[in-house]
C-alpha cells in the first residue's frame, strides 16, 4: 500500500492507483475530467484534470493517468492548479459555439458545469469561431456536432477498448481536428448509442431523443432495464408521465456504464397511451376490480383443473402474492411465461424477460409441452399465451396493461402495471436481486398488481415492501444474491 | 286627535309610504354618492357612464342584482341562509317608525305627527329594534359554513354587543335632560332650546362613534374587512340577497343619521326658528322642518363617507378596547356629569 | 445590527386623537376639489414606453426568420409556470445562413391567464425572441381563446431587426476559420472580428 | 574558428553513397568488431557514449548513453531501436544530408547500437518528403543485407539484427519520439504521456531506444576512435563535432560542421560570408525554430554549446541557425512560425488545440492593423496556459519563440497597433 496526501489529507491506496480515482474513491474530492471514463480507460488529453504534484506548480500533472507514489504530496486546488483549469476551460470554450440554448446536453453537460466553476464571465476571445462539420449523421441513432466536440476521443475509445472496432476516429490535425466516420460507412454496432451518454458536450446526440425535451423538465428514476434478462441498470426519464430515455446507469457488477440499444428504445414499448386497460371488465362489460376480483374467485372455485401462467416481467413481489393466491384458492399449477430475442456475448441475454430468475427461484415452471387439459387459466402480466393452452378452456382470465385479441375471449379482465410502473424486485441472469422502482405513474384504475391478488386472499400488507421482505427471505441471502437452488 | 279610524289608517300607509320610500331612495342613490364622493376625494371621476353623471347607476346596478342568478351554495344552513338578509333589512326600516321627520303637518284641519308612531318609549324602541340587526348578520356568518363568513359573523355580534352599550349610555344624559323618550318631544325641546349637541358634548360624540360601529362602517367595518376577511358574513352571497344586505347597510345609515339628527341636531329646527314660528308658517313650516331635517340627514351621510377616507381600520383589539375602556368610561361619565348638572 | 427606534411618546393632546381626526378630515374634504387625474380609458388612451410590460410575443427577424430556438428557459423561469414550448427540429426549408439553427418551437404557448406580466421571459431569453409588448387590452370569449399559441405570439411579436444576429453568415466561411488559410496567406480572408 | 569534418568527412567522396566506397573507407569494420565481441561488452559500449559526453542531437540534448542506460535488462520482451529522421523543425536540414550523402554511417551506427542494447530491430522512420533519402537509405539497407550484416545470426555472432525503414507521412509532430513510435505501430500519431518513457514501455510496449539520426551516425565514430577523442572535441561540457544549418539572410546558407563552444558571431561573419546584401544583423533565432530569439548584442557574445548558449536563455535545439536581418518585420516572422505551429499540432491536447490557432488569429489581427494592445498581454497569457500543460512539448516550443519575440521586439508590434504607440510610450516610461 501507498501512502500520500491529497489536500492535506493522508490517504493509503494501493499501488497502481491514479490520484484521480484515489481522491474521488478515498476522499470525495471530484477533480474535473472530461476525457477520463471510469469504464473506457485513461487518455489525458483534456488536461484540465491537472494537480499539483509535492510543490512542482510549473510542470502539473494529470491526475487521470499520474498513479500515485509514496509520499507524493497531492494539491488539487492550489492557485497554479485552478489558475490551469481556467486556461483550459478558456481554450475549450473560445471555438466552443456555446449553442446550450439548443443543445440537447444542457443541464446534464460538465462543460457547463465546470464553466461555472472555472470559466471566465466574458470572453478574450474576438475572432471568429472556428467552422466544423455540424449535424453529421453518424448512424440513424447518433448525431454529430463538430463545433462541440471538445475532441476528449470518449467515443472514438469507447469502440476500440469496449467494443473493439473503429467505426469512427479522427481526422485533420490541430485546431481542425474533428471526429469522422470511418470508411465503412454509418455506424452498425448495436451499443452505438452509449456514446452519446459518455460525451461530456452535446456533440454526440441521439436522434431518438433529440430536442424533445430538456431534461431539466423530466422526472428520473433509478431502475432496471426490462428487455432482457441481463437487466442493466437505468436511469428512466420521463416528462408528464410519458417515458422519453433510458439511460444506462453505472453498476460494476452487471452493465458497467453500458446497454444495449434496443435496450435503450424499448421505452416506446411503455408509453401505452390510450391503449391501456383501465379498471376490470366482466365478459366485456366494464365492471369495478372488486366485482373482478368476486368474479374471478367464484371461477376459479376450488382451483381443481386450473393453471396460473405467469410473466416473467412481473416482480418477484407480485409473483409471490400470485402464487400465496394460488395456494389459498387450491391452484397448483404455476407457470412461467418465456419471450427471447437475439442474444450476444457482450449484454444481451436470449431471454427478454427480466425475471425468470426469479419465477424459477419462487416456483414457477415453464410451460410443459404436453399440458394437461384445463378447466380455466388466470394468465397474470404480459406474457404470450401459447395457443395450446387455450383449447377446451371454460374460462380465461386475463390481467395485463393493454387488451390483446386474446381479450376477447376472457371472461376477466383486469387492470395490470408496465414494467416501468413497478416497484418490486427481479432476479437477473446472473442471479442478482435488483431493486425495481416505478418511473411513471399509470393514473387511475391501474392499481399495482400485487394488490389484486392481496384483496384476493384477503390480507392486509400495507404496501409492497412487506412482501419484498418475504422476497427476500424466500430467495436468501441478504446481499441481495439469489440462492436459490438451479433447478 | 281624530278618532276617525279610516283617517288615522289613510294618514299612518301615507307616512308608512312616504317614509319607507324616503329611505329607499336615500339607501339606492347612496351608493352612488359614496362612490362619487370617495372618487372625488381621490382625485377621480366616479360612476360617470349611465347617466348623465351616472346618475343611473343606482338602476343598473339593481337591474344586475334582480337578474343575476339567486345561486344558493349546496354546503350552506338553507333556512338560515335564506333568511339572514331580510333580518337585516327589516330592522333598519322598523327603526323608522318612532323617527319624526317634521312638525306636525294640518291634515283636513287635523295636527298629525311627521312620525308614523310616536311612543311615549321611543328611543328604547329603537334600541331595542337596532339590536336585531345582528341576528341577521351573525346568522349569515353561521349559516355560510365559511371559515371567513363565520369570523365576520362572531366580530360582527362582539362588535355591536360591545357599542350598544355605549350607544344607550350615551344618549341617557338626554332623556335625563329632556326627562322624557319621546323623540318628538326631544325634538320640540330642542327647536325651542339648544340642541343637544351643545349640551351633551359627550354624549354626541359617543353617539357619533357607536353609530359608526353599529352601522359596520370604517374605521369599524370588521365584520366585513375585504383584506382580512374576503367579504365577511356576506362572502357566500349574490344577487337580491346581496342587495338585501347592500339595502340594510344604508338604510341603517340613515337610520342612525336620522337618529343624530333627531337627538343631537334638533331634528328638523331650523336655528333661530321656534316652535311657534312653525307653527304659524303651517304646512310651509312642515316643508322647511322636513327638509331641514333631511338636510342634516345628508350631512351626516356625507360624513360617513367622509370618514371612511379618512381614518383606517382598526385592529379588533383596538376596537375592544376603544369600546370597553374610552367608549363606556365616556358615556358614564356623562351620565354623571348631566345628572348633576340638573340637579335640581 | 438592528437599529432601535424608540416609540414616540404620546402627549395628552395628541392621545386624545380627535385634533388628529379632525386634521385628517380636513385633508380628505381638501382632497375634493383637486383636479381629477383619471384616464378616461376607452376614450384616451395610454402612452405606452418602450419597457412597458404587456402580453409577451414571439418575432422574427429582419429576414422573417423565428428567432426562438426553444431552449426552454422561459418556460423554466416563468414564475406562475404560463408557458410551455413544445421543441422540435428546425422546419425544413430553413436558410442555408441559418442552418446552424437546428432547433424551433413547434407550439409555443402562453396562457395569458396565468400570465403575470413580470417580464423574466424575456429577461432571460438569450435568443432575443420574446419580448413583452406594448399589447394591454386582452379579452376573449372563452379561456382557451386566452392560451395564445404560436401563431397568435408570432402576431403580437411581430418583426424585430436584430442588430447581432449571430447565427447569420457562419457556414459560408466554414473552410476560413483563420489558421487554416496557409496558402492565402496575407490575402486578407480573416477578417479578425 | 575552424570547421570541422567528423560527420561530414566523407560527404565530398564520389559515390559515397554505395557500401563499396563505404567499406574502402574503412566502413562497417567498427561493426564487426562489435558483432565479434572485440569492443567489449554492451555495457562498455554504453558506458564508453557516456564517457564521451555526446548528447542528443534532435534537440533536447539529452545524454544518448544515459538514455541507453535507462534499458530495463532481464526482460523477455524484444527491444527496439527507432531512429528518427522525421527532420521536421523549421530551419534544419542536417540529417538529409546524412541520408543523402553517407546512409551506410546512419546504418552502421543502427547496428552497433542494436547490438548495444541488445535490440533485434531497427527502425529508420523518416519523412515522406525526403524522396532522395528514402531511395538512398533504403538501397543502402539493401547492400547492407547483400553483404550479409544484417539478419538472423550476424556474422556468426548469434545475434538478430535487422534494419527497416519506415516512413511516415511528413507530420512535424512525429518527430516526437512517442508519436513516432505511434506512427510506426500505424495508429493515429498522438504523442504519449511519460512516465513510461519509452525506453521502459515504448514501440508495441516493449522497451526501445530513440536517438537522432547525426546521433547515432556519431557512434561508430565513437566505438572506433574513443570516448576520451570524441570528449576532447569542442567544449568539454558538450563536447563532439556538430552539423550547424544555417538559414536566412547570410551570403552563404547551409550545412556546416563544426566543433561545439564556437562564437557564433564568427560563423556567420567568417564562413557564411556575412549577411547578405551587407544589411544589418537583426536577431538570430539559435537552434530551430522552438528556441528563444538571440538579439545582435547577444550574438557576438553566445559560444555554441549547451552551457554556452544556456546562459542566454536559450538552446541549442537541433541546431538550425535562422539568421535574420534588419529589414524582417517580426511580427510576420512569428506569425510565420505560429502558422507552421498551428498547423502541426496534433490536436490531442486541448491547449495546443486551441491555443495556438488562437495565438495564430491574433497575430493576424495584429499585422492586419487591427489589433489591440491588451493582445499583447493576452498573447502572453495563452502562450502562460499552454506552456508545460501538454503531452508533448510541442506548446512549449510554440510558446517559447513568441514570447521571447515579444518580449525583445515589442516594440514592432505595438507599431503595428493603431494608436497605441503614445499609450505604450507612456507605459514604458512610467
Amino acid at each position: 500500500m501507498i501512502t500520500l496526501t491529497i489536500d492535506g489529507r493522508q490517504v493509503e491506496v494501493a499501488p497502481g492507483t491514479t490520484i484521480l480515482e484515489a481522491a474521488r474513491d478515498q476522499l470525495g474530492i471530484e477533480i474535473p475530467h472530461y476525457c477520463y471514463h471510469r469504464d473506457i480507460g485513461i487518455d489525458g488529453n483534456c488536461r484540465i484534470c491537472l494537480v499539483e504534484v509535492n510543490g512542482n506548480s510549473a510542470k502539473l500533472a494529470i491526475s487521470c493517468k499520474q498513479p500515485c507514489g509514496d509520499k507524493m504530496d497531492v494539491q488539487t486546488a492550489s492557485p497554479a492548479v485552478v489558475a490551469a483549469r481556467k486556461g483550459v476551460m478558456e481554450f475549450l470554450l473560445i471555438n466552443h459555439p456555446l449553442d446550450c440554448t439548443i443543445c440537447d446536453q444542457a443541464g446534464e453537460c460538465p462543460l457547463q458545469e465546470y464553466s461555472y466553476e472555472y470559466g471566465s464571465g466574458d470572453s478574450r476571445f474576438v475572432e471568429r469561431k472556428r467552422n466544423k462539420p455540424k449535424h453529421v449523421e453518424f448512424s440513424d441513432k447518433v448525431m454529430f456536432d463538430g463545433e462541440r466536440c471538445i475532441l476528449c476521443t470518449r467515443c472514438t475509445r469507447f469502440f476500440e477498448t469496449v467494443r473493439e472496432c473503429r467505426p469512427i476516429g479522427v481526422e485533420n490535425m490541430g485546431g481542425k481536428s474533428t471526429i469522422t466516420l470511418g470508411p465503412n460507412g454509418p455506424i452498425a454496432d448495436p451499443y452505438q448509442m452509449n456514446i452519446v451518454d459518455i460525451c461530456p458536450v452535446g456533440a454526440l446526440t441521439s436522434r431518438d431523443f433529440r430536442f424533445k425535451q430538456r431534461v431539466w423538465f423530466m422526472d428520473f428514476a433509478d431502475t432496471v432495464c426490462a428487455g432482457c434478462a441481463r437487466g442493466c441498470n437505468i436511469t428512466a426519464g420521463a416528462y408528464q408521465g410519458k417515458l422519453l430515455r433510458f439511460v444506462p446507469r453505472r453498476n460494476p457488477e452487471v452493465n458497467k456504464s453500458w446497454m444495449c440499444d434496443d435496450g435503450r428504445l424499448s421505452y416506446k414499448d411503455h408509453n401505452l397511451g390510450d391503449a391501456r386497460l383501465r379498471g376490470a371488465k366482466i365478459a366485456g362489460e366494464p365492471a369495478s376490480i372488486d366485482d373482478a376480483l368476486a368474479k374471478l374467485a367464484e371461477l376459479v372455485g376450488d382451483g381443481q383443473g386450473v393453471a396460473v401462467l405467469a410473466s416473467t416481467k412481473d416482480t418477484c413481489e407480485e409473483l409471490l402474492a400470485l402464487k400465496t393466491w394460488a395456494a389459498s384458492a387450491g391452484v397448483t399449477t404455476l407457470w412461467h411465461g418465456a419471450a427471447t430475442w437475439s442474444g450476444d456475448d457482450f449484454l444481451r441475454c436470449e431471454d427478454a424477460t427480466p425475471n425468470t430468475a426469479g419465477a424459477k427461484a419462487l416456483g414457477y415452471e415453464p410451460v410443459p409441452a404436453q399440458a394437461p387439459a384445463l378447466r380455466g387459466l388466470v394468465v397474470a402480466g404480459d406474457v404470450d399465451v401459447p395457443p395450446a393452452l387455450l383449447a377446451g378452456l371454460d374460462f380465461l382470465v386475463l390481467q395485463r396493461a393493454t387488451e390483446t385479441e386474446l381479450s376477447a375471449g376472457a371472461v376477466v379482465l383486469l387492470p395490470g402495471r408496465t414494467p416501468l410502473e413497478k416497484k418490486g424486485t427481479w432476479v437477473n441472469v446472473d442471479g442478482l436481486a435488483q431493486d425495481v422502482r416505478p418511473a411513471v405513474e399509470p393514473g387511475p384504475g391501474v392499481p399495482e398488481d400485487w394488490t389484486l391478488w392481496r384483496d384476493l386472499l384477503g390480507e392486509s400488507w400495507p404496501s409492497v415492501k412487506s412482501l419484498t421482505l418475504r422476497v427476500r427471505a424466500e430467495l436468501g441471502g441478504a446481499d441481495g444474491r439469489l440462492v436459490a437452488s438451479e433447478s | 286627535m281624530s278618532d276617525n279610524l279610516l283617517f288615522i289608517i289613510g294618514t299612518n300607509l301615507a307616512k308608512i309610504i312616504l317614509f319607507t320610500h324616503l329611505v329607499l331612495i336615500f339607501a339606492a342613490y347612496m351608493p352612488w354618492v359614496e362612490r362619487k364622493v370617495s372618487a372625488w376625494m381621490q382625485d377621480r371621476v366616479g360612476p360617470n357612464r349611465v347617466g348623465y353623471a351616472g346618475l343611473l347607476q343606482p338602476i343598473a346596478d339593481a337591474l344586475k342584482f334582480i337578474f343575476k342568478e339567486d345561486a344558493i351554495p349546496g354546503h350552506v344552513e338553507k333556512v338560515l341562509f335564506v333568511l339572514a338578509p331580510a333580518m337585516t333589512v327589516i330592522p333598519a326600516l322598523l327603526i323608522l317608525a318612532v323617527i319624526p321627520f317634521a312638525p306636525p303637518v294640518k291634515v283636513l284641519g287635523e295636527s298629525v305627527q311627521m312620525v308614523i308612531a310616536d311612543l311615549d318609549t321611543g328611543i328604547l324602541f329603537v334600541f331595542a329594534i337596532s339590536s336585531l340587526s345582528v341576528y341577521g348578520i351573525t346568522f349569515a356568518g353561521w349559516a355560510s359554513n365559511n371559515k371567513y363568513s363565520l369570523l365576520g359573523g362572531v366580530r360582527s355580534s362582539a362588535q355591536m354587543i360591545s357599542y350598544e352599550v355605549c350607544l344607550g349610555l350615551s344618549v341617557v344624559g338626554i332623556f335625563m335632560a329632556a326627562q322624557t323618550l319621546r323623540l318628538t318631544d326631544i325634538v320640540t325641546l330642542q327647536v325651542d332650546g339648544v340642541w343637544n349637541i351643545f349640551t351633551q358634548p359627550i354624549g354626541a360624540l359617543v353617539f357619533i362613534v357607536a353609530a359608526f360601529a353599529e352601522t359596520n362602517r370604517l374605521p369599524f367595518d370588521l365584520p366585513e374587512a375585504e383584506t382580512e376577511l374576503v367579504a365577511g358574513y356576506h362572502t357566500e352571497y349574490g344577487s337580491m340577497k346581496f342587495a338585501m344586505f347592500f339595502a340594510g347597510e344604508y338604510a341603517a345609515m340613515f337610520v342612525f343619521s336620522a337618529l343624530v339628527a333627531v337627538l343631537f341636531l334638533g331634528g328638523w329646527d331650523v336655528p333661530f326658528m321656534s316652535n311657534a314660528t312653525f307653527a304659524a308658517l303651517g304646512n310651509w313650516g312642515v316643508v322647511i322642518g322636513m327638509l331641514s331635517f333631511l338636510t342634516k340627514v345628508c350631512a351626516f351621510l356625507f360624513f360617513y363617507v367622509w370618514v371612511r377616507w379618512t381614518i383606517p381600520r382598526f385592529r379588533f383589539d383596538q376596537l375592544m378596547h376603544l369600546g370597553w375602556k374610552v367608549l363606556l368610561p365616556l358615556a358614564l361619565v356623562n351620565v354623571v356629569i348631566t345628572g348633576l348638572w340638573n340637579l335640581p | 445590527m438592528a437599529k432601535v427606534v424608540d416609540r414616540h411618546k404620546l402627549t395628552w393632546y395628541e392621545e386624545l386623537y380627535l385634533p388628529a381626526i379632525a386634521s385628517g378630515l380636513k385633508r380628505t374634504f381638501r382632497q375634493m376639489f383637486q383636479p381629477d387625474i383619471t384616464l378616461q380609458y376607452p376614450e384616451e388612451r395610454p402612452q405606452i414606453y418602450d419597457d412597458y410590460r404587456g402580453a409577451p410575443g414571439l418575432v422574427r427577424d429582419q429576414d422573417g426568420r423565428e428567432k426562438c430556438v426553444s431552449c426552454q428557459l422561459c418556460e423554466y423561469i416563468c414564475p406562475p409556470k404560463a408557458i410551455v414550448i413544445v421543441p422540435g427540429e428546425a422546419p425544413e426549408g430553413a436558410t442555408y445562413d441559418y442552418s446552424h439553427i437546428e432547433k424551433a418551437p413547434r407550439e409555443f404557448f402562453i396562457d395569458m391567464l396565468r400570465c403575470i406580466y413580470c417580464g423574466y421571459c424575456e429577461e432571460i431569453c438569450p435568443e432575443q425572441a420574446i419580448f413583452m409588448t406594448g399589447e394591454y387590452e386582452l379579452n376573449a370569449g372563452s379561456r382557451q381563446e386566452l392560451v395564445h399559441d404560436k401563431k397568435r405570439l408570432y402576431e403580437i411579436g411581430g418583426l424585430r431587426p436584430d442588430p447581432i444576429q449571430k447565427w447569420k453568415g457562419k457556414d459560408d466561411r466554414l473552410d476560413a476559420g483563420g489558421f487554416t488559410d496557409l496558402r492565402k496567406r496575407g490575402a486578407g480572408a480573416e477578417e479578425g472580428e | 574558428m575552424k570547421l570541422s569534418s567528423v560527420i561530414s568527412a566523407r560527404f565530398d567522396t564520389p559515390d559515397s553513397q554505395s557500401i563499396e566506397t563505404y567499406r574502402k573507407d574503412g566502413g562497417y569494420e567498427t561493426y564487426l568488431q562489435v558483432l565479434k565481441g572485440e569492443k567489449g561488452s554492451p555495457d562498455d559500449i554504453v558506458a564508453a557514449i557516456k564517457a564521451s559526453g555526446l548528447r542528443g542531437r534532435g534537440g533536447a540534448g539529452f545524454s544518448t548513453g544515459m538514455k541507453w542506460s535507462f534499458v530495463p535488462k532481464n526482460v523477455d520482451k524484444p527491444k527496439y531501436l527507432c531512429v528518427n529522421g522525421d527532420e521536421s523543425e523549421p530551419g534544419t536540414f542536417k540529417d538529409r544530408q546524412i541520408l543523402e550523402f553517407d546512409p551506410h554511417a546512419l546504418i552502421e551506427g543502427v547496428g552497433i547500437t542494436c547490438w548495444t542494447i541488445g535490440a533485434e530491430r531497427g527502425y529508420i522512420y523518416l519523412r515522406c518528403e525526403f524522396k532522395k533519402g528514402i531511395a538512398t537509405v533504403q538501397k543502402a539497407i539493401d547492400e547492407a543485407y547483400a553483404a550479409g550484416l544484417f539478419g538472423e545470426d550476424v556474422q556468426g555472432s548469434g545475434r538478430t539484427i535487422h534494419v527497416s525503414l519506415t516512413v511516415g507521412a511528413g507530420a512535424y509532430i512525429c518527430g516526437e519520439e512517442t508519436s513516432l513510435l505511434n506512427s510506426i505501430e500505424g495508429v493515429r500519431p498522438y504523442p504519449r504521456n511519460k512516465p513510461p518513457f519509452p525506453a521502459v514501455e515504448g514501440l508495441f510496449g516493449c522497451p526501445t531506444i530513440i536517438n537522432n539520426v547525426e546521433t547515432i551516425t556519431n557512434i561508430p565514430h565513437i566505438v572506433k576512435r574513443g570516448a576520451e577523442w570524441y570528449a576532447g572535441l569542442g567544449c568539454k561540457d558538450d563536447p563532439g563535432s556538430r552539423l550547424w544549418c544555417v538559414s536566412g539572410h547570410v551570403k552563404r546558407p547551409g550545412v556546416y560542421e563544426a566543433e561545439t563552444g564556437f562564437r557564433l558571431q564568427e560563423l556567420i561573419d567568417e564562413h557564411c560570408g556575412g549577411m547578405r546584401g551587407g544589411k544589418k544583423l537583426k536577431c538570430v533565432i539559435p537552434g530551430g525554430s522552438s528556441s528563444k530569439v538571440l538579439l545582435p548584442d547577444e550574438v557576438a557574445q553566445v559560444t555554441m554549446d549547451t552551457p554556452g548558449i544556456r546562459k542566454f536563455g536559450s538552446s541549442l535545439g537541433s541546431a538550425g541557425i535562422i539568421v535574420l536581418d534588419e529589414d524582417t518585420c517580426m511580427v510576420d516572422a512569428v506569425l510565420n512560425l505560429m502558422k507552421f505551429y498551428a498547423h502541426e499540432s496534433c490536436g490531442q491536447c486541448t491547449p495546443c488545440r486551441e491555443g495556438t490557432p488562437w495565438v495564430v488569429q491574433v497575430l493576424q489581427r495584429i499585422r492586419d492593423g487591427k489589433g489591440r494592445l491588451v493582445d499583447l498581454e493576452l498573447l502572453d497569457d495563452i502562450a502562460k496556459n499552454m506552456e508545460g500543460r501538454t503531452v508533448c512539448a510541442l506548446a512549449d516550443g510554440a510558446c517559447w519563440p513568441l514570447t521571447s519575440i515579444l518580449k525583445k521586439f515589442r516594440h514592432e508590434f505595438v507599431a503595428k497597433i493603431p494608436g497605441a504607440e503614445k499609450g505604450a510610450r507612456e507605459v514604458a516610461t512610467a
